[in-house]
């Protein structure tokens, strides 16, 4: 599928560090705004040189329609991010997007439970996800499960109860919330939820996600996970992001993805 | 008005700029992001008799100004290529150049009566060069094997052929000379440079593949020397120059060192205009300096 | 505590850290910037019978993640480099490696034969592969006239020969095998890749001499990529990596990939004590992942 | 000789347009305040990345020794000059110096007038100059003459009226000062001066510098001459900064110069 790639030298509007090395950088994108939908992503570059050369893809996290502002949360790991950390109000950040092939499709079922299960910068797309859903169905069914390993890096908590969400926290350490792991909670919620129509989307790192997809497979319950690989162009031109199918297909995950069903991907 | 067209064999260009194979898929990818028809020719991934995984990932990682690559050659094979990919394409006034890639000479030579009875391909890219397949380069740094195939392909089809070299040789002028003593209309340059990278944690190689090739704004100045020497070596021959092609001005450059048209490849990765922002900055440049004929730019480098 | 030392040849480096011949001047530029005791060894640059000028200005021009040089070998000869130079290193504690350039074999047997006799000289490098000067490639693009380039060596010096490899050739493993077969004790790649750049409204070359020699982290991939295949082909001969090396960690992919010993060329100009800031971060990086020898660490990449 | 090139990270103190497209760049950076003399310059890198991968040179400004502070003074030309311009006060800098083999030689002779001709960014290194002498000897002799296209063009000449030099500007049209080239005004000044000990100290464009030198090498007047080439690593050791002499010799402009005297170098 082709994509509306577009390039976009957009200013910053903020961006605030939320936990330790974690922040949120909204910038005025209005064209990104207008066609953003939970699970799209752009792709950032922020240097003048060509080095790093490459731009780094990340998921859209909050939509502000009406003022044409989109943000970002990321985590501080390289060149990229190290870059995007330094932008102040006023700079300018080079976008290039939305991205992205398929995306999460809500469950439109009558009385269907959405259940996100999100960790680490995997949390903001859900996030997006579950406030569309509520923009679209104030009385949507939401569980949201957010896993870390310490209570000092879980996200989004505060932002998901202005929105009326309260998710269920899992710490590794026990830290804060559940101890456990995601897996863990969702398995409770999917048995809450037994006989009533449920959809789990899901997204972190991948060791995560795969646990998740098996869980959702033994129960029997329809999941969606935006599967994270490096994505050199995120167009669907370089074929280095590929990933392979049960069916046998090699695909590639920005454009015949990023979000794939349990069973379908080979982990 | 400025004149932007080139030659290239039999070819004519609205404007120098094609799309380097391998970084614009299939031309269908980017056909939302961009006009296809303002490109100087759209130039798809190698294509192969039989489809093709290509290798384990990781495929592509980063390195200073670069990024090294070892895709393998995936694609889905001449005949998905002519059923879904063509007809697409055959949509657009712009030129098709289809890249081959095979084994042996006679892969190529089947890949080339298919696409020359399949209709609406403007031209064949040989790709005698890619480093990630086993025997991949053995046309490329062979002049003899290159006449071979050349030769034979050159009577398999009177499409512009236009054969593209490897920066991995001693000599590139030899090669160069081959292709075209053995018909070829034109020759493209250059192909990636083999390299490679290391987890230093993992002490493992950060491809899969173990090797790729190196492509982007580092290897610049080695592709601009190519060119030029085959030029000055070869200069009746169109050349398409490219390597590290990201702006206007790097693709002036390699046409004032004797390419008749450019190839954008990498660069499309980080802008997906690329390609047609250099053809539209050449054309201002044009404008800028009072030359109407980009032709005058062609082999205009002086010492 | 951690063993950094290693052999190549007779000769035992506290670290494996080098400079690169011509980007470290002969020493005494550098000694007051670093603790020139502190290096692997010191290579200093290249030195030929008689004092040569080198080529007009200018000589440097930045790419992008490095630069293109064409110095064209200007030193002041074997006499200035034995009166002049020599006495000053001779002072510290460390290798001194001459690096040889000339123009036939008998200028290189008489550059050694008078470096041996001179005394306080450690090894010496031979440069057979710059790209600057009139036939200055000659040797290194012909594994036949390597052989015997380092025979003629061999049998002049008992110092430890290390043969300086090109990168701009097909089958670099060839060349390294010549000079091993002809009794070189270690090989050191790579040299410079050739290269060019064009002022496009001057329509002129940005060197003067037309093309220069590429380094810097643009090419560090090609550079590990040729240190690999030489070491998978030819395990037993040490090899003295180069190419792009900036920090500790591209050191370490270098070892990793077989490499006995570095050399640090370019990235010296960026940080002065670069050379000793990679020996620091190797010796940390085996401290902090319990290795206790670096040795460890030679070719101990796996796919 | 060799170079005490040590390398600092410091931070920025201060950045202040002072005319269009032109900065004055200030930093603590005590060490090299110590060291600095007039005509010494720094290597400056701003980028994370290789790309650009060389420091590029620039003249020392001011020095305050008590506050361990530098400062240069730069015109936006290319990528490391644009990425100077963006550095905030707090941002780090990186510097290597200070550098130069040879620098200015103040002129010690009883009563000498110290003439200085300078434009554009070779202004700076002759208004520290200036300082310094009158930091030796507040009754120093200085005439400085400042050369431009065009008045806005013009640098420092409230910072030479600060520090009591009145600098005769000229302009090329004529909008500010002589009309004419700095040579016009270096012939006036030196033959007022005739007959009195006098050196010419000048930092300009290499057009300017040479006509400067002949002008001097006509009436015979000692001047040192501060000359700019591209220098990849200011220390000695690339080769590729050489110039050639009168003398036959090919030496480095940065650690045998930079300043030469007229006559000394071949333009
Ligand atoms: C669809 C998608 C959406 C994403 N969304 C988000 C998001 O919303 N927020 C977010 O924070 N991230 C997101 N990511 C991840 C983000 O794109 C990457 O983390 C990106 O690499 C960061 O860029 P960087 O330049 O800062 O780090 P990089 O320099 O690319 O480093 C990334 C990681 O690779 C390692 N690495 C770098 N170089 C080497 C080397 N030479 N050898 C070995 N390891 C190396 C680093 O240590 C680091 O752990 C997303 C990724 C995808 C595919
Ligand atoms: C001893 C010394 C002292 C100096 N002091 C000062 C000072 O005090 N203040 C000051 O402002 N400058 C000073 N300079 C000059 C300064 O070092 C240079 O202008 C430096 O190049 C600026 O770096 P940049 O990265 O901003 O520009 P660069 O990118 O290096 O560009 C510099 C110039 O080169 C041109 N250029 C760049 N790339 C190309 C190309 N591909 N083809 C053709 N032309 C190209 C640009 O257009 C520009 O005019 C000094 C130089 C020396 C040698
Ligand atoms: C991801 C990738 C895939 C490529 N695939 C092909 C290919 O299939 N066939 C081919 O002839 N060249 C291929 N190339 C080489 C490019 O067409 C081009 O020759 C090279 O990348 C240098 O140009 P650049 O620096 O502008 O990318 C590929 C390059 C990249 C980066
Ligand atoms: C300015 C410059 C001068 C050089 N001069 C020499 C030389 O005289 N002899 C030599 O064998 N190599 C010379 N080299 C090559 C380096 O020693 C080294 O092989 C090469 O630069 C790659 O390493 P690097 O990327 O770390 O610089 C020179 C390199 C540079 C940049
Ligand atoms: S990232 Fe290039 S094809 Fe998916
Ligand atoms: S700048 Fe390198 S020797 Fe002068």
């Amino acid at each position: 599928m082709p994509v509306s790639a577009q390039r976009y030298l957009v200013p910053v509007i903020s961006n605030d560090e939320i936990i330790a090395d974690h922040r949120v950088l909204t910038c005025h994108a209005p064209e990104v705004a207008a066609l953003a939908r939970p699970g799209h992503f752009v792709n950032v570059s922020v240097g003048d040189g060509y080095d790093p050369f490459l731009r780094k893809p990340f998921s859209i996290y909050t939509v502000d329609r009406e003022r044409g502002e989109i943000s970002m949360l990321f985590s501080i790991v390289g060149a990229t991010t190290r870059g995007m950390a330094k932008k102040r109000a006023g700079d300018e950040i080079d976008l290039v997007g939305p991205l992205g092939g398929k995306i999460f499709q809500p469950d439109s079922r009558e009385g269907a439970t959405h259940v996100m299960v999100g960790g680490g910068y995997g949390v903001p797309p859900l996030v997006f996800l579950s406030k569309e859903l509520l923009t679209a169905d104030p009385g949507a069914n939401i569980e949201f499960i957010i896993g870390a390993r310490h209570k000092d890096l879980l996200l989004c908590e505060a932002e998901l109860a202005e929105a009326g969400v309260t998710a269920r926290m899992t710490t590794e350490d026990g830290s804060h919330g559940m101890r456990g792991r995601v897996t863990d909670a969702l398995r409770l919620v999917l048995e809450e939820q037994s006989g009533n129509p449920v959809t789990v989307y899901c997204c972190g790192p991948t060791p995560m996600m795969h646990a998740v997809s098996d869980l959702c497979l033994e129960l029997g319950a329809p999941c969606q996970l935006s599967v994270e690989v490096g994505m050199p162009c995120g167009m669907g031109v370089c074929m280095a992001c590929v990933v392979d199918l049960a069916d046998g297909r090699r695909v590639r995950c920005c454009t015949d993805g990023p979000v794939f069903g349990a069973g379908e991907v080979i982990w | 008005m400025v004149n932007t067209s080139v030659k290239i064999g039999k070819l004519t260009l609205r404007n120098p700029v094609m799309t380097g194979s391998g970084t614009f898929g299939f031309g269908s990818e980017m056909s939302e992001a961009l006009d296809l028809s303002a490109l100087g020719a759209c130039v798809v991934k190698s294509t192969s008799r039989e489809p093709r995984l290509g290798n384990p990932t990781p495929r592509i990682i980063e390195t200073s100004s670069g990024i090294l690559n070892a895709i393998g050659l995936q694609n889905g094979g001449i005949d998905n290529f002519i059923e879904e990919k063509l007809p697409f394409l055959r949509q657009y006034d712009v030129p098709i150049i289809v890249n081959l890639v095979g084994y042996e000479v006679a892969d190529y030579v089947y890949l080339a009566e298919r696409l020359t009875e399949a209709g609406g391909v403007h031209a064949l890219e040989i790709n005698i060069s890619c480093p990630n397949v086993k025997h991949g380069c053995d046309f490329a740094v062979d002049p003899k094997l290159t006449f071979e195939l050349i030769t034979a392909l050159r009577k398999a089809t009177d499409l512009t052929l236009i054969t593209k070299l490897s920066p991995n040789v001693t000599d590139v002028v030899s090669v160069g000379r081959a292709a075209a003593d053995a018909g070829s209309d034109a020759l493209s340059l250059i192909n990636t440079l083999l390299g490679t990278a290391i987890d230093i944690r993992k002490r493992k190689f950060r491809l899969a593949n173990v090797t790729g090739g190196l492509s982007g704004p580092a290897i610049k100045p080695i592709a601009l020397r190519m060119v030029w020497q085959v030029h000055q070596a070869l200069p009746n021959i169109p050349l398409v120059g490219m390597g590290g092609i990201v702006t206007a001005n790097d693709a002036i450059e390699f046409l004032l060192a004797g390419a008749t048209a450019v190839a954008v490849g990498t660069a499309t990765f980080i802008n997906p205009t690329a390609a047609i922002d250099v053809a539209n900055g050449i054309e201002k440049f044009l404008a800028e300096q009072g030359i109407d004929d980009v032709n005058e730019l062609i082999g205009a480098v002086t010492r």
